[in-house]
Order: structure tokens, then C-alpha cells, then sequence
């Protein structure tokens, strides 16, 4: 029997990935919780903010919409999208924002609008929302993905959120001045980015998971070359987690 | 009569008999589970408002309405979906899966950024947020309809920044002018100013860009109140149209300091989108058979709202059952 | 001996051209008489608003600058200059902005910057302010201005604020939808200007003053053939002006 | 330290020693005679800084105390006046007309705009505000330094609107990003948080486009103060880089809910600013001789503090002697 989940793992994972002083731009799903473990563990000074304009809020009880009244309360500032956004993309903050999408590819690239025809969708997704706007103006980008061949694709039905484009320097020449995924999420390990062609690589599978597994869950060629084991989640973190940010297990889900 | 409420003081049906037409361009406040004008589109449905072209960024339970009850025929939007209750709206994905309304999609910023424009008055904003997606590259609305009524002349265009380098591309993007936006408050005073608490998200900028505007509100205050403190007022009286006295006005989704979301209600909601005939139903027992906002709050019952009431001194429900 | 001075007789002029729900973006000078008196006479229902972002505020004082604190008290909305100028251009709002200038051409232009050469000037004023917005995103723009020859010029030192430009359609062939000057009032009469070429005439004199008069104060060529005498202030008017709006006479100056 | 003020509070002295420097760009927060950032001001004159760029909309007493004192080379200015007390600011005036000081005009929107550019990322702003007006068609810049420091490479260009016809043309804005924009602010919360009371000016969209920011205030408040109300607050903490503890910091300008104008001292400014050797002793003895704000304080002495104290109800000293 483990003693963690792979929501835990993920959430840790993703959490340890914050920098102190870095200004967040959550979800309300896993990303509230790393964001929240990090500011309790080795982040005291990060800052979590929505794109609806809530920016540190207290955070008493976890909001289950970026609109959640509860994004309101405590904060230190109550403003709107435009004034969101601003922040998001400023050249003065660290941004680190995390997205999830319906589907990858191998240089980050993610969509969350369609699949099948844009016009005669097979199945429709939310849209961008703020995705796009993350992935154009963040300072750096963490997606998590549950890892399945399905989402991990060779090819979009429709790019939402620019990653590294098609790798290598394409990004810049697009037009953006930062920003691009650092790292990718899933329920079996953490990927990241060459530094030099910016194509996707297994970093870290989490204990117990054998790198074929991810190999057959990802849809595209990528390099397992570099990986080694995760980190286990410390006791520190998974009691700040079940106790004390979702003890209703709201986002954790069922325990392990 | 910018002075003085009691002209533009009217019911929900008043105010969308007068404001709101078949084919108008309109603009939706709130963001997915947060101060939906839900009064307004009740009453729109009750209406049978037909061929609405839906502007807005992150929308959620009175845009899925509103399609479910078949009013709506275009659509720009960056996001339908209903928080944890329904991750994608549901009428929403089910009308697009079947063609039945014209989608355009931008980003929530890029959204923000037209009405923002609008409200300002300048013809486009630019920014980098898109370039190189498919929301840049992608149209939804048909060449034919493209530039007639409120549809742009082009969905959005990239160009070089002429400030600096060959490498500097940016996205414009059309402003935003819709027929109508409809925003709910939570106060409006006897002046008619009005005064939101919490996120605004960007209802100002949606008010602001609209030919007319109709605000629905928790409650009417004095002009003393509201007058009192001018940093905290949100539009002045001369740009809104109509004010709606509509307390919960906005349930089933929250209105900060005074309710929150409605779990329950979005839950049988989210179960009844599911299926045509049982939301077919829904729609007569809620909307249809109802005569007005009296009528809908005595069938959410006492005490369903005193569950969701919130805390004003926290601004929701603490400890509410949200599964 | 006068029974009025000429700031006087100039405030009600111009307050008589405010309509009933105007919104009017006011100056600090005798546009906020004009309003004032406006306001308690005949348009009840107009709304005074400030560049600086002060809304219909309650001017229990006269301010003496739109940066005034007296502008930010018991108005409908303190907000600042975005929003301020938004709603001067707002395409739904009847805006009638007030300006004075340091020179004025025949078609209305007006120069609020320098006198002799632009880097190199002989005087330099304060500049634009928000004159050159008022001037292009108006629905009107009423001109006071002191009636001398060397301020009513055949070619304005530099153009700050866009009236009917080199008049007849050159104004809307600029790119602006709406606006342009409406009237001139001076301490000797009101100019406006023709429906097609768009140049200046003399509308109306005050009483007492010659048609001639204005004629050699005036440094370019003036229609004068539609003159008609002005109605003097009313007693209402007066009373309103020296005994609720200027007490003090802080605007008004001496009394005549 | 976003959630700690400890790492920013300063002195003025270190805050002007640490954020300006010989050549900055400086934004000034405020309005002719409301909210000058005059402690900053004053300080920046002792340290005897030299060749600022400072660009501003509407701007009056700091402006022009930092151009008298010789610390300005250059300016992008929409308006230099100081009300009814110097219509056009005196020193400024005497330092173009002398081609002491490089110029470039713009309008109230226009420079207001470009603030909101920088303030959201965004390259430029388009607007019809000044098409065919010498703003646009001349520069006062030389042309060696366009493109050069923090020069924009145009001052703007006018383009045809691409969503529309041939004649809807559009004037562009290059966005500022000041190297420190200088704000006083009634109250920063223990938190870090802003926030300012009354009209805002541009004082927000400055601070959010420049590269650093220093804010003086009235009054540090608890925390638990600044948290009760986020709809009240102005910027977040991680914007300010310095926050400067200034009673009266915007003396002899306004500071609404605290202080009024002081006319007295304005009267004085702008009968010695009218003469060389005058103006040279006011400097001596309001600014070089007076070691910090508490020093200049004792000098304008209790009796002109309490006249033009603000009736707290409404903002300003009521009946106080204006002429």
C-alpha cells in the first residue's frame, strides 16, 4: 500500500518547484495546494494570485473557482482581469503560472479548446481562459497532465497555449521576450525541456513507476535518457496537505 | 435623469423588453460561478429572446442557460466552464458539438483587452498574448458574416511594433462595443451610482463599452451611503440604463459579501444539462413557470438561502457543504 | 456704470449653451461658473466632471485647480485620468468641454503651447493638459478667450488642440468622428462657426460693446453679417453667480 | 518580502540613494497641487542628483522645484502648472524658454496612456487624440537621441485603423517604463500594501510601469486594516520597492483626507520662483539647509499645519484663506 497519492506526489512535486518571492498564478485544482505547501514549507514570501484580479488572498477555505468568493476575502487587493494580466506578464515578477489542457505535445504546446475540427468539434473543452495569456506572459509555465497517450500527442487538434512552438529558438522569433513551460506534471513523473532544442524529456518517474510506463503513456518519441527516481514526499508535506490546506480532501480526492 | 434613480428604477421584464432584442450583441457579467446577471437571464428566456450574440470571457451558468434555452446563436467567448460543477459548461459543449451556435474563441486577457478598448473608446489594443496559436490563426465566424453588425471586420490582425525591431510582433485586437451588458451589483444608490464589492472582473470595462447597460443589484442605498466614500463607486449613473432591484438576483451563483454559490442548485443543474428532456424540465419548473424573481426565490426555498447567505464580514458561507 | 462685469456676462453665455444632461467636463476658471449656474437654472440634470477623474462631485467650495481636493469630495465617483478621458470620448455621452487658449485661428484651432518656435520659443505656457483630448474626443468644445489681436491669429505659433482644422471636411478627413468647437466667448461677444466652410463669425455682441470693436480686436478676416446684440444676464442668473457659486469672488474677480 | 514591510521601510535619503540616479527616468505621481511626492523631491535636490528624465502628465510643484533646482535635463510633459498659484509653472517656464531643458509634449490621454501601456505590458496604445495637431506632427527631442536610452526610437505615428476604413486613422503611443516613479499615498498597510484615497491621477498605471517604486505615506496601518477591505487597496506590495514614512510628505501640495494645499507657501513659491537670487535663497533655506522632512516641517511651522489640516468628512480645510 503506498502511503501517498499520485495527487499528493503531484502537488508536492509542483510545489517544490516555487521559488520564495515568486508571485503565482494558480488554478483552483492541484496548483492552490503546491502553491499553498510551498508558501508553508520554503516559500513563505510567494505570492498566489488569480487571474479574476484576487491577489494573496487569505485563503481560510479552498476556493473551488477562480471566482470563488473566497479569492476575495483577506486579499490584498481585489481588483479585475485587466489588472490580473498586467501582473502576469510584468517584467518586474517572477510569474509562475500552471495550466492544464487536454492535450501536449512535445514542445509544450497545449491545447484546451477542441478535439477533433475546430468548427465541427468532436468533443469541446472550456477554451483558453487565461491559458493562452499564461503561456504568452508568464515568466515560466508548469502544466500538470494526467499522463495518457491520448493527451501526450504528436500533433494538436488545436494549439490554445504557446509552449516552445516548434522548439529551438522559435519561440523568441514569434515575438515573445520570456516566459515557456519549465516542466510538465503528470501522475507518473516530472518532464522537462532541453535547454538547446526545447523538446520535452522524462526527468523524474515517482517511486515505483517504471519509465516503460511512461514511454507507452506518451504519444510522441522522448528522451528517458536523463531520468532518475523522484523524491517521495516528505511527512512535513503531506501533513500540511491533508491537515491543513484540503482536509475535506476537496481537490486531494480519496486518500491513498 | 442622472440625479435621481426613478427613472431608470424597473422590473427584470421591463428592462429586457426595452434593452434587450432578438439578434443583439450582449455582453454577460460575472465570471463562471460569480455574479452572474441570472435575474436577466431568466427573464431573457422567459422572453424567448431569440439569435443573441453572446460576448464575454470566462462564462458560466447564465451563458450555459441562456444556450440551453436555445437564445443564443453567436458566440465570443474565452471560457465556458462552471468551476468544480461543471469543468465545461455543458449546454455549452453539447450546442458546439452539434452546430447549433457560431463560436469564436479568444483569451480571457485578449477578451478583457476588447472591452477594455471599447470602454475607452480606442479601436483595437495590442498585445503578445496568442501569437502563433490557433487563436490567432483560427477563425469560427463564417467570411460571409465578417464585418456585418457587430462581427469584425477581421477577428484579430498581427503587425510589427513600429517602435522597435524586425522580431517585435504583437496581436491587435477589435474593440468591443455590445448592444447591451448586463451586470449585477451589490449596491446601486438613489442617485444611481453604482458600487460593486469584491473581484470586478471586468464587468466595468464590459459596462462601459455597452450602448446600454442594466444593472440588477442586491439593494438600493441612500445617496448619502453612496456618496459618502466616491473611491469606492464603480459607474456613474449616466452610463446605466436600467436598475433592477434583485436581491439573490444572482443565485445560483455568488454574490460576494451577500451569498455564496449554490452548491446544490449546481449539482442538480450540472445533472439535469446532462440530459435534453431533463433539462427541458428544469426549464419549465424554473424559469418558464415562475413569473419573476419573487416567484424563483420562494421555490429555492428560506432555507436554501440561509445556507448560502454569507458572512459579511468574510464575504461567503463559511463551512457550506460544497461537494 | 455696468450692472454686470464681463466675467459675468461671459459666465452665463456660456452657461446658457449647456443643455439639460449634458456631461460637462469642466476647467477650474469661469467654465465651472457657467456650469454652476447652468445646473441651478435651466439643466438640473447635467453632471460636471474633471480630467483628473472627479465625477459630479458636490464643489461645495470652488476648486482652484482640477486637482483640487474640493473635486474629490461627495462626488458620485473619484477615479483618475484614464477614466476620466474615456468618458469625455464615450460615444453614448453629450460632453460639451470648456477651453481657453493663448491664440485661436479662424477655424478654431488653438494654441495652448508656445508663442515663437516650438524648441525655441519666446513664451512657453503650460502645454496641452487635456486640451488636445477635450479638442478630439468631445462632442463640443466651447473656447473662452480673452478678445485681443494677438491671441484671435491668421496662423496659430503651434497647434495644440484640433478645431475644424483647415475647416470645410478637413476635420473628419483627419480621422475624427465627432466634436469641434461650437462657439468662442470673449469679454466682448460669441463667435461660432459656419455649418459648411466651418470659419468663425461674429454671432452676437454684449451690450454696449461695437460690432467694430470686436472687428480690430480680431487678427483674421470675420464674418460679421449675422451679428445680433446678446441677452444680458438675468437677475436670477446674477444672484446665482455672486451670492451661491463665488461668494468670495475667487473666479468672478471684481465685481463691475 | 511581500508580506513584510520591514525590507522596504526607509528613509527618504536611502530610498532616493538607492532608486535614483544621475540620468533616471522618473516618473512623478500626482497632479499640479495635489499628492506631489515633495519629500522625494526635496530629497533628490540635496542629493544634488543631475540630468533626469522625467515624464509626467499634469504636473506642478515637484516638477518644478526639480527643474529649478538644476536637477532635469529632459521632459515628456502633457501640462506644467501649479493652478491658480502659477498657471504655468515659473521655472519651468524661464528653464525652456532659456533651452535649459529638452522638451516633448504631449496631451493628458496621450502621456496617460502611455503610462497604462507600460503598466500593462503592452507595446503602445492606439487613440484619435491629437491627429493633425503639432503634438504629432512635431518633435522636440534632437534626433541623435532618438532610440537612445529610454528615448522612444518615434515619438508616436499615426496609422490607419486595420479593422476599419481607409479614413478611420489612429494615432500609436510607445508605452513608458520609467526607471522609478515617485508616489505619496495616504496609507501602506504593515503588509506592504497601497492605499491612496481620492482621485488616483495616473498614479497607479506609473507605479505599475516603472522598473521601481518609491512610496511615501501619511500613515502605516496595522495589517489586519489594509486586509479588511482588498476593494479599498491600490498596489500590492511586491511593486514597491520603498516605502518612505512622510507626514505631510506632499506639503505644500494637497493630500486628500489629510491636508489642503497651503496657499500661503504657494503665494511664496511663486513670487520667489519669479527671480533668480530669490528663488536660489528659498532653496538654501527650504530644501539645502533643512536636513530631512521633520526639520522642513518645524520650519512651516504647527500653526500653518493645523490651517490647512483636512476636516477629515470631506477632504480639505474648509473656509481656509485661498487667494
Amino acid at each position: 500500500m503506498k502511503a501517498y497519492s499520485p495527487r499528493e506526489m503531484m502537488a508536492t512535486s509542483a510545489g517544490r518547484m516555487i521559488g520564495n518571492g515568486d508571485v503565482v498564478f494558480a488554478g483552483t485544482g492541484i496548483s492552490m495546494l503546491a502553491a499553498t505547501v510551498a508558501k508553508r514549507i520554503h516559500a513563505p514570501d510567494a505570492v498566489v494570485f488569480f487571474e479574476t484580479g484576487g491577489i494573496d488572498p487569505s485563503l481560510e477555505e479552498l476556493p473551488l473557482a477562480v471566482a470563488d468568493p473566497r479569492v476575495m476575502s483577506g486579499a490584498a487587493m481585489n481588483a479585475g482581469l485587466i489588472e490580473a494580466f498586467s501582473l502576469l506578464g510584468h517584467r518586474r515578477l517572477h510569474t509562475i503560472a500552471f495550466l492544464g489542457a487536454a492535450q501536449i505535445d512535445r514542445f509544450g504546446n497545449l491545447n484546451s479548446t477542441v478535439l477533433g475540427d475546430y468548427r465541427n468539434p468532436r468533443t469541446r473543452f472550456p477554451g483558453s481562459g487565461g491559458a493562452c495569456d499564461a503561456a504568452s506572459l508568464a515568466w515560466g509555465v508548469i502544466v500538470f497532465m494526467q499522463h495518457d497517450k491520448r493527451r501526450f500527442v504528436e500533433k494538436l487538434d488545436y494549439l490554445t497555449s504557446p509552449g516552445w512552438l516548434s522548439g529551438d529558438d522559435s519561440r523568441r522569433q514569434a515575438g515573445f521576450s520570456r516566459g515557456g513551460p519549465i516542466a510538465v506534471v503528470t501522475n507518473l513523473g516530472i518532464m522537462r525541456f532541453d535547454d538547446t532544442s526545447r523538446a520535452m524529456y522524462l526527468s523524474e518517474v515517482y517511486p515505483g513507476v517504471e519509465v516503460q510506463e511512461v514511454v507507452v503513456s506518451t504519444g510522441f518519441e522522448m528522451d528517458v535518457s536523463r531520468v532518475r527516481e523522484a523524491d517521495p514526499p516528505t511527512e512535513e508535506e503531506l501533513r500540511i496537505l491533508r491537515e491543513e490546506v484540503d482536509p475535506q480532501r476537496l481537490i486531494l480526492g480519496p486518500p491513498a | 435623469m442622472p440625479h435621481d434613480i426613478a427613472g431608470k428604477l424597473m422590473s427584470a421584464e421591463d428592462a429586457v423588453r426595452r434593452f434587450v432584442s432578438d439578434g443583439s450583441q450582449v455582453a454577460l457579467g460575472g465570471f463562471t460561478v460569480s455574479r452572474n446577471a441570472m435575474a436577466l437571464a431568466r427573464e431573457i428566456i422567459r422572453q424567448k429572446k431569440r439569435n443573441l450574440y453572446i460576448v464575454c470571457h470566462s462564462h458560466g451558468q447564465s451563458l450555459d442557460l441562456l444556450i440551453g434555452a436555445g437564445c443564443v446563436r453567436r458566440l465570443e467567448i474565452a471560457y465556458g466552464g462552471t468551476g468544480r460543477f461543471a469543468p465545461t459548461c455543458i449546454r455549452f459543449r453539447k450546442a458546439v458539438g452539434a452546430g447549433q451556435i457560431e463560436v469564436e474563441d479568444y483569451s480571457n486577457y485578449q477578451m478583457s483587452l476588447r472591452f477594455l478598448a471599447g470602454a475607452m473608446g480606442l479601436p483595437f489594443m495590442a498585445t503578445k498574448s496568442g501569437l502563433e496559436t490557433d487563436l490567432v490563426k483560427v477563425e469560427g465566424f463564417a467570411a460571409e458574416v465578417r464585418g456585418t453588425g457587430k462581427v469584425p471586420s477581421k477577428k484579430l490582425t498581427v503587425m510589427r511594433n513600429p517602435f522597435n525591431g524586425e522580431e517585435d510582433k504583437v496581436v491587435l485586437l477589435p474593440a468591443l462595443n455590445p448592444d447591451v451588458a448586463l451586470i449585477h451589483a451589490q449596491y446601486v444608490g438613489e442617485d444611481g451610482t453604482v458600487r460593486m464589492k469584491g473581484l470586478t472582473f471586468a464587468d466595468l470595462e464590459q459596462a462601459r463599452s455597452a450602448d446600454h447597460v442594466i444593472v440588477t443589484c442586491e439593494e438600493i442605498v441612500p445617496r448619502s451611503f453612496i456618496r459618502d466614500d466616491p473611491d469606492q463607486n464603480s459607474l456613474p449613473s449616466f452610463l446605466v440604463d436600467a436598475v433592477v432591484k434583485a436581491p439573490f438576483g444572482a443565485h445560483p451563483t455568488a454574490c460576494y459579501s451577500f451569498y455564496d454559490y449554490d452548491p446544490q442548485h449546481l449539482n442538480l443543474y450540472k445533472d439535469v444539462a446532462a440530459r435534453d428532456d431533463l433539462f427541458s424540465e428544469y426549464l419549465d419548473e424554473w424559469v418558464y413557470s415562475v413569473p419573476n424573481e419573487e416567484a424563483y426565490l420562494e421555490k429555492v426555498g428560506v432555507a436554501n438561502l440561509m445556507k448560502i447567505k454569507a458572512n459579511p464580514a468574510i464575504g461567503y458561507a463559511p463551512g457550506l457543504d460544497r461537494r
